[in-house]
């Protein structure tokens, strides 16, 4: 466990540096969760985090892959509707870096 | 970290070509039969004419970079450079015939297990337990090595009617081979696990949680927006754990070891089959798990006085009857016997006929 | 841990003939504080009777989704050196073959960066480096795909497939197992690194009926080298083996299908009976060997427990000819994962996604026909549905 | 229905060796009207491809819930006869052995009352009348009852248990079948005509594995006698036996327990791992006899499919002594009943109760001890129940 | 109603001792042996040296009060004024040894078959049907007589392998032993129960309705007070209409039948064990059923030619293997014969053995 | 199928008697019934009609026997929580009489 500080705010986070309370997010969290990651975000990477929030908010889960590339190749075309297409946007992978910058718990399961 | 450009990914294993032992690349596929010539040595004869000659020896499977230098070093001397590792965590060595001797004497005298090959115990495949997972109701090399200790003969020297494999899971996630193995050592919990209210919220999707039990025990906890766990329909598989880190399961006392036989893959002389419960639980019992390691030495040596040649222990059971074999093996019959998970009927005796004594 | 920290449990683990791992931590704790803290943990695990290491963890290389265990210890005050605790899977080799050359060079990177510590291999066939720490984690990579190396699979993606060893070694297979394993490791390259499945999956190929690599139970695809005309027998073999056993009672008397008979003279098989469960020819592999006809059955679905309860595969294609470069049997499994793609629930293994929707709809979308071959017996309940089709 | 309707397909249906039931039906209709509009209505079934009896009908005699299935027709005003039609079931004696003396009184009964037409026997084993009226149902229960018969199960009770011919007439009865059905049949007459279960339960006695009267396939308890001691054995009868079937091939050969061996000699069994087939038994009754320490295996659960498959009965007790007044078996019976009336849910058979509950709480309410008869084999997966005394 | 004091109830069932011949009430439980005459005929001899002898015939079992007069006299002709049923609707005569031969050929001028004593076909057992039921798919008597007109020659002269036991229930209900039957023929609807909106609501319970379903297919239909049916969840089972008569599923077009085989109940050699589905479905053909016939005599004979003496079908078709059952029947093996139901998964071929031709 | 007339109207019921609909149930029809089936209504008898009634609003289905039989013996006594004592008051069976009177769906399933 350790903690963050954004916009003179401290944060908890886990060793992964996800978020220890889910309440603690907003933009600026994001933000810098995104540079540590190493992303500059564009409006293709607010489309995924959008994604991820809305779905989260709606069903209580993240959803599987499958769902998150279907949903990218409607809104950013078919081109980019699979998943090496989010590995380039999200590098290290969107259950690891997606979420965290979406503000949602660590994924679990089987790894 | 994002601007390192040059990674190379994607290349998959290694080509399997660049590791062959030379007689093996120049035979392969027209290997035509093999002799074993000792519980740790064999020989593959080809179509060529060639021979290959191979001796195993056991490793503990978790070994140090020092450890693999040492047998690198002996496959340099012995075996032109070339070893390999079989899929029960053996190694093999592929030394000139007229090499073999001292090979297996060099080998010896560093206190290395030569054996392994053909009907006995060969080595246990297992799992992390304590050394790396989140999840062990039990340790996994630990309970191995206690085994073995006791067992190691039937790898080196002692015969049995058939193979015996041994294998270990330490939570029923059962990573490895333990549902089909002649015996089968199990890690289980047997407490439900807690709910820690105060972290579960936050790090768990409770749709999901609900979703990994396999009995239905959980149910949503709206009040605190966390889950309710019914203890009586927990069977403490652990699963909902996987799924949500706010449901710890490990207990030191509830925690310890259960027993499986008869299992195996191989389709020689009937087909694959599940291994079956005979020990509902034994006390975890470190370092060396004394009543894990007397019940499996006991079923070891109760089978070998009994079963027939080639005879599997499954096949061997299945020949006397599960009732004698309670009966021989002196275990007790208890309701944890019974299945009684979603296909349980198809367990249920429904015949009249079963052996008396 | 300071380095004065007792390990009475473990240390009586160094005794006895078996081959000792606490040996091997000890061996690498010499060198890596990393492998040093480790004895303590386990030490204290051994006392607690509990595991000391948290849930999960998640991390990696950039561009895959698995092939690293995240894991951290939960007393990292007092075990600074196990804090992170990650397990690297580096894909091996099919069929287990290395030089030394190869082994020393990835030792000494994992000397390098890691524990000094490893599983050779994990359960599903990886080689497994056993503790690093996040920040290591690129490095590694950079320096194993530098020597031609790459990572095994983790998450719901396609885990690292594995074989016997085949052809390269053994009389009795059938298939290329080793080849086969290796060429559907590097077609599915991506399915591989980057989880995208329901689930795992796993490949694992066999030569015989012997399934020495135990496809049957641990992989969701298992192929499994048979043939189809007649085994081979050499009659002077069967006459010196029957100087040694006693053909009648552990050959003839064993085969399950009762479609052989020895007078003594010549060994004769029916093998129009015969199931090629392999029996004979293990016990007699001199005098007889697998037909000439060869391929594989394709099977599917074999699992551990969760959730379900644990499955060993079934038959979904009897018999399949398996040459190089495999293009039927790689179309056969991506047809597979688009129907479990489509019909699959998060988790959901595809035996179980099998059992719960019915063969016929996998069938249907995979083109296979149903054959008696599937079923050890057809169905005895009545609850047969029919497509609106069949009924007029 | 007119005198001169049609019946061209029934009519065919005379024809043939094999006893007609048209002939029956045409039999009975010459003297009963309602017989005479049941071949006008069945006739229209085979037109129809339909039955043309309507759903359901709840009738019945005074101080009984079951014994009478209601039936109406759907065509009333074409078939008049038949407008009602309902079964009366009469409980037979044990073993089915009548008196012409009896069954002549029966049949006057009925063709005073109804339609002439009757099953010999029912399914379950009950004498069926089939087609009366609901005004005729007191008066025929009042002269069968006069005459000392009674009615049969029908509903969520009690069946009309039902047993082989047993001691009465087979050599290898175990039990006494006929006697063991009719003590029970009238230690719970009340559970028998008042429906109180959750659904029916049927017990059927059979006096060997041979299982004459199906027990273990149609009945919710399924009494089976077996021995425990050695077969015996005539060795002469076996040395004539011998002179007329292949006793290596045919008995010994197909023993299942490969327990018996034959030189031409003496047959030699090996008892200790006979399971009590029968098939040497049978096939050599002469020669051989069940042992003389004789009882039943209990077995419970046998149903056909509605609603989660059907089940064969299973072992709940291997062995039981049983000697009128059979008072041990009876307290079984009601141990059982009470534990199902507790927790079984509406239409759920025994068996399927005990399915979804799992096997300990029955057994925990009934005192029986597990033992390991009662499974094939123990369970394969590890989801495993601890009772919290268990563990500490 | 209610003013009839005098009511006798609870009788049960009458003394079977009463109805024992005498050779049996004295022999009861002494019986030591018993020999097959003939097809119909069998002696039973008792350890006091007394014989019985039996003689059997066939009834269609729905039978008229004077067919069982015709059989009281018989019996009190030859038999004492004794009959009795077996449980395959047989009829017993207990002649004197010297009757014997006058019964039996009284019997055959009468046109009664005597025979299913032994190793052929009994009679079969089957249920209402058109006659009475309200759920059937199919008629039962008349399926049966066109079935055994066929095949009577089993029941009185020509011999078998093995017992074949042939059973028949008109819907899935499956009353009798169809399920556990050598030959057994199903009628099956092929079409989901129509909903009548109209009467629903007053004639059935909805939360029983709805539970009674195997497969959930039903759902409440809150709009209309009634249900809905999941066509493509519905297996046709009937077992929504048993509860609620506002869902006929009778459909002249849709019914018919299906044919499992080789269950039995019997344990020798084996345990007992249910039929398998072999031919998902035949139309109904009244009168004759020629399809259905034609079938089961197919099944017959093939059995009969391949068949080991003692070998019930299903033991025979256990050891040439279904492929080969499939193969020799020339039966073809389609979607239906793959169990998708609850316990499914215990059906899948869990081993790459079989037989290729 | 056939009518009924009870205090003027004319009511459908089928060949046994029961409601062919079930809102035409009201205590006139509930004391035609009883009086068809030869039933001299007691308190008890009351008892039995009410618990079908009450039991069937609020589960929509008529309880088992032997939830019934329990109800009585708490309703009336101990020694009235038996079949027998139901048999007692309803010679015909409680399925039949009792819930023909209390305007109940006729009882279907196994017979
Ligand atoms: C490392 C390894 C055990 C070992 O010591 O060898 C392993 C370790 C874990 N397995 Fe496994 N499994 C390993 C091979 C297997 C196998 C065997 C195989 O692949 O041949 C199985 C049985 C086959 C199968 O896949 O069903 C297996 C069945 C599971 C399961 C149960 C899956 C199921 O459907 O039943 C889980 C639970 C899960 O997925 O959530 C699991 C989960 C896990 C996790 C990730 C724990 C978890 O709950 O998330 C373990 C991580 C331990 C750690 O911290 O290192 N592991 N796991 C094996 C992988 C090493 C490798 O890559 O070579
Ligand atoms: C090297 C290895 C394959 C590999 O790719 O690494 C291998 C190699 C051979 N196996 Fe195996 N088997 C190997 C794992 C297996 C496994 C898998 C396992 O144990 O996890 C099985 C299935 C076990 C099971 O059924 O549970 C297996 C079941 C067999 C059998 C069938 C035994 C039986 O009767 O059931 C044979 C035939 C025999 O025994 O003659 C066989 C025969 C052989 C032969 C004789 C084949 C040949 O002609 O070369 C090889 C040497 C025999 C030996 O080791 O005794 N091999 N063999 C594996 C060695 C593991 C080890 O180190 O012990
Ligand atoms: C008359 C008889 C068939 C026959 O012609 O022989 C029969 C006829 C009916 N049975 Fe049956 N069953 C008859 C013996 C059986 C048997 C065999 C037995 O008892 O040995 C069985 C299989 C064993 C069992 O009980 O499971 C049997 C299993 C069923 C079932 C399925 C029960 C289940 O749990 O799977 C039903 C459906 C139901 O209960 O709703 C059923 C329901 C019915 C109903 C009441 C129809 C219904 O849906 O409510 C049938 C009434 C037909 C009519 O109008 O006459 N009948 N029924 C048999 C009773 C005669 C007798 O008393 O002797
Ligand atoms: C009379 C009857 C009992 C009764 O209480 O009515 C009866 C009587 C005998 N049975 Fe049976 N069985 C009778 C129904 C059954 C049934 C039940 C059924 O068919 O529904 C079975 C189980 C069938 C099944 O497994 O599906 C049955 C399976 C046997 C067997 C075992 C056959 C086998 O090998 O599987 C034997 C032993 C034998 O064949 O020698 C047997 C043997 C006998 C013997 C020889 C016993 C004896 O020593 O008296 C009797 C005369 C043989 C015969 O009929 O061929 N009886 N027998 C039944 C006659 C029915 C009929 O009219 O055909
Ligand atoms: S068996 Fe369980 S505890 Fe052991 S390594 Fe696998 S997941 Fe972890
Ligand atoms: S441990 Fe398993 S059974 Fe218990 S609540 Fe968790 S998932 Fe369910
Ligand atoms: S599975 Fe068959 S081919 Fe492969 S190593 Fe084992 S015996 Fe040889
Ligand atoms: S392979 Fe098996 S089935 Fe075939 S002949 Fe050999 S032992 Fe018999
Ligand atoms: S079940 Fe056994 S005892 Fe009863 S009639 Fe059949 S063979 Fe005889
Ligand atoms: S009864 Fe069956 S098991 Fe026993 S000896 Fe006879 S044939 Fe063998
Ligand atoms: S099988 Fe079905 S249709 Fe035939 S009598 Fe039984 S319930 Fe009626
Ligand atoms: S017929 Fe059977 S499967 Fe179909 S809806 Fe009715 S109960 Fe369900």
């Amino acid at each position: 466990m350790g903690t963050i500080t954004v916009a003179g705010k401290t944060i908890e986070v886990d060793e992964d540096g996800f978020l220890a309370n889910l309440d603690d997010w907003n933009m600026d969290v994001a933000k810098y969760f995104a540079e540590v990651e190493g992303i500059e975000m564009t409006d293709q990477h607010w489309e995924v985090v959008n994604f991820l929030r809305d779905y989260y908010k709606q069903y209580q889960i993240a959803p599987m892959i499958k769902i998150l590339v279907k949903e990218i190749g409607k809104k950013l075309g078919p081109d980019k509707g699979n998943t090496k297409y989010l590995y380039e946007l999200y590098p290290g992978g969107p259950a690891k870096q997606a979420c965290k910058i979406a503000g949602l718990p660590k994924p679990t399961g089987c790894v | 970290m994002a601007d390192k450009p040059k990674r190379i990914t994607d290349l998959g294993s290694p080509d399997y070509k660049k590791f062959l032992p030379p007689v093996i690349a120049k035979n392969y596929g027209k290997w035509k039969y093999h002799e074993q010539l000792s519980k740790g040595t064999m020989k593959h004869v080809s179509e060529t004419g060639d021979e290959l000659y191979t001796v195993r020896i056991a490793t503990p499977r978790l070994v140090s970079t020092d450890y693999i230098r040492e047998m690198c070093d002996i496959s340099e001397k012995y075996s032109g450079g070339y070893l390999r590792w079989t899929t029960r965590h053996n190694i093999e060595f592929f030394p000139a015939k007229d090499q073999m001797d001292a090979l297996v004497a060099d080998l010896k005298k560093r206190g290395h297990l030569v054996g392994g090959i053909g009907y006995g115990i060969s080595n246990v495949v297992h799992t992390q337990g304590w050394i790396h997972c989140h999840t062990p109701a039990t340790d996994a090399s630990g309970v191995v090595k206690a085994v073995m200790d006791e067992l190691h003969e039937y790898f080196t020297t002692k015969s049995l009617p058939a193979r015996v494999r041994i294998a270990l899971a330490c939570c029923l996630n059962m990573c490895g081979a333990v549902h089909c193995s002649d015996i089968a050592i199990l890690g289980i919990h047997r407490l439900p696990p807690k709910v820690n209210e105060a972290t579960l919220a936050n790090q768990c999707e409770i749709p999901t949680t609900i979703a990994s039990c396999p009995t239905g025990a959980i149910s949503p906890n709206p009040a605190t927006k966390t889950v309710k766990i019914k203890a009586e329909r927990c069977m403490y598989c652990g699963n909902c754990y996987t799924m949500c880190p706010s449901l710890p399961i490990a207990d030191g006392a509830g925690d310890g070891i259960s027993i499986y036989v008869g299992g195996k893959v191989s389709n020689a002389r009937g087909p694959a089959r599940m291994s079956k419960l005979v020990i509902p639980f034994l006390p975890n019992n470190p370092p060396r798990w004394p009543e894990v390691v007397k019940a499996v030495k006991h079923l070891v040596e109760v089978y070998a006085k009994d079963a027939k040649k080639h005879e599997r222990m499954g096949e061997w059971i299945e020949r006397i009857g599960w009732e004698r074999f309670f009966k021989v093996t002196g275990i007790p019959f208890t309701y944890q016997h019974i299945d009684d998970f979603t296909f349980a009927r198809d367990t249920f005796r429904m015949t009249p006929t079963f052996k008396w004594e | 841990m300071s380095k004065d920290v007792k390990t009475p449990m473990l240390d009586d683990l160094e005794k006895g003939a078996w081959p000792s791992f606490v040996k091997e931590i000890k061996t690498a704790a010499k060198k890596s504080n990393t492998a040093h803290d480790l004895l303590g943990i386990l030490e204290r695990s051994y006392r607690d009777k509990v595991t000391h290491w948290k849930h999960g963890g998640i991390v990696g290389v950039l561009g895959y989704g698995g092939g690293v265990i995240g894991r951290y210890c939960d007393l990292p005050e007092e075990f600074p050196g196990v804090a992170h605790f990650h397990t690297v899977r580096i894909n091996p080799p099919s069929g287990f073959y290395y030089t030394s050359k190869a082994m020393k060079e990835l030792c000494d990177i994992w000397d390098k960066y890691g524990s000094g510590l490893t599983n050779l291999h994990g359960s599903t066939g990886d080689m497994v480096w056993l503790g690093t720490q996040t920040d290591k984690l690129e490095p590694i990579f950079a320096e194993i795909t530098a020597k031609g190396w790459d990572l095994g699979g983790s998450g719901s993606c396609l885990r690292t497939p594995s074989s016997c060893v085949g052809k390269s070694r053994c009389e009795f297979s059938n298939i290329d197992t080793m080849d086969i394993c290796h060429t559907l490791t590097h077609k599915f390259q991506d399915e591989l690194h980057r989880p995208a499945f329901p689930y795992k999956f796993k490949i694992k190929v066999s030569g015989c009926a012997n399934d020495c690599t135990a496809a049957v139970a641990r992989a969701d695809m298992s192929i499994i080298g048979t043939w189809r005309d007649n085994i081979r027998i050499d009659q002077a073999e069967v006459k010196n083996y029957a100087s040694k056993m006693n053909i009648a009672e552990e050959i003839v008397g064993m085969c399950p299908t009762k479609c052989m008979s020895f007078d003594g003279g010549a060994l004769k098989i029916n093998d129009k009976d015969c199931n090629r469960c392999m029996h004979c020819i293990n016990q007699m592999p001199k005098a007889l060997r697998p037909g000439k006809e060869q391929g594989a059955t394709i099977m599917l679905g074999g699992k551990a427990p969760i959730v379900t309860g644990a499955l060993m595969s079934w038959v979904i294609v009897p018999f399949m000819k398996l040459e190089a470069p495999y293009d039927n049997l790689e179309d056969l499994i991506r047809k597979l994962w688009e129907w479990w793609d489509e019909h699959g629930k998060n988790r959901e293994r595809i035996g179980e996604l099998v059992d719960r929707m019915g063969m016929r709809s996998m069938l249907e979308s995979t083109g296979l026909p149903p054959v008696p071959q599937m079923v050890k017996q057809p169905r005895t309940n009545p609850y047969v549905f029919w497509a609106p089709g069949e009924v007029q």
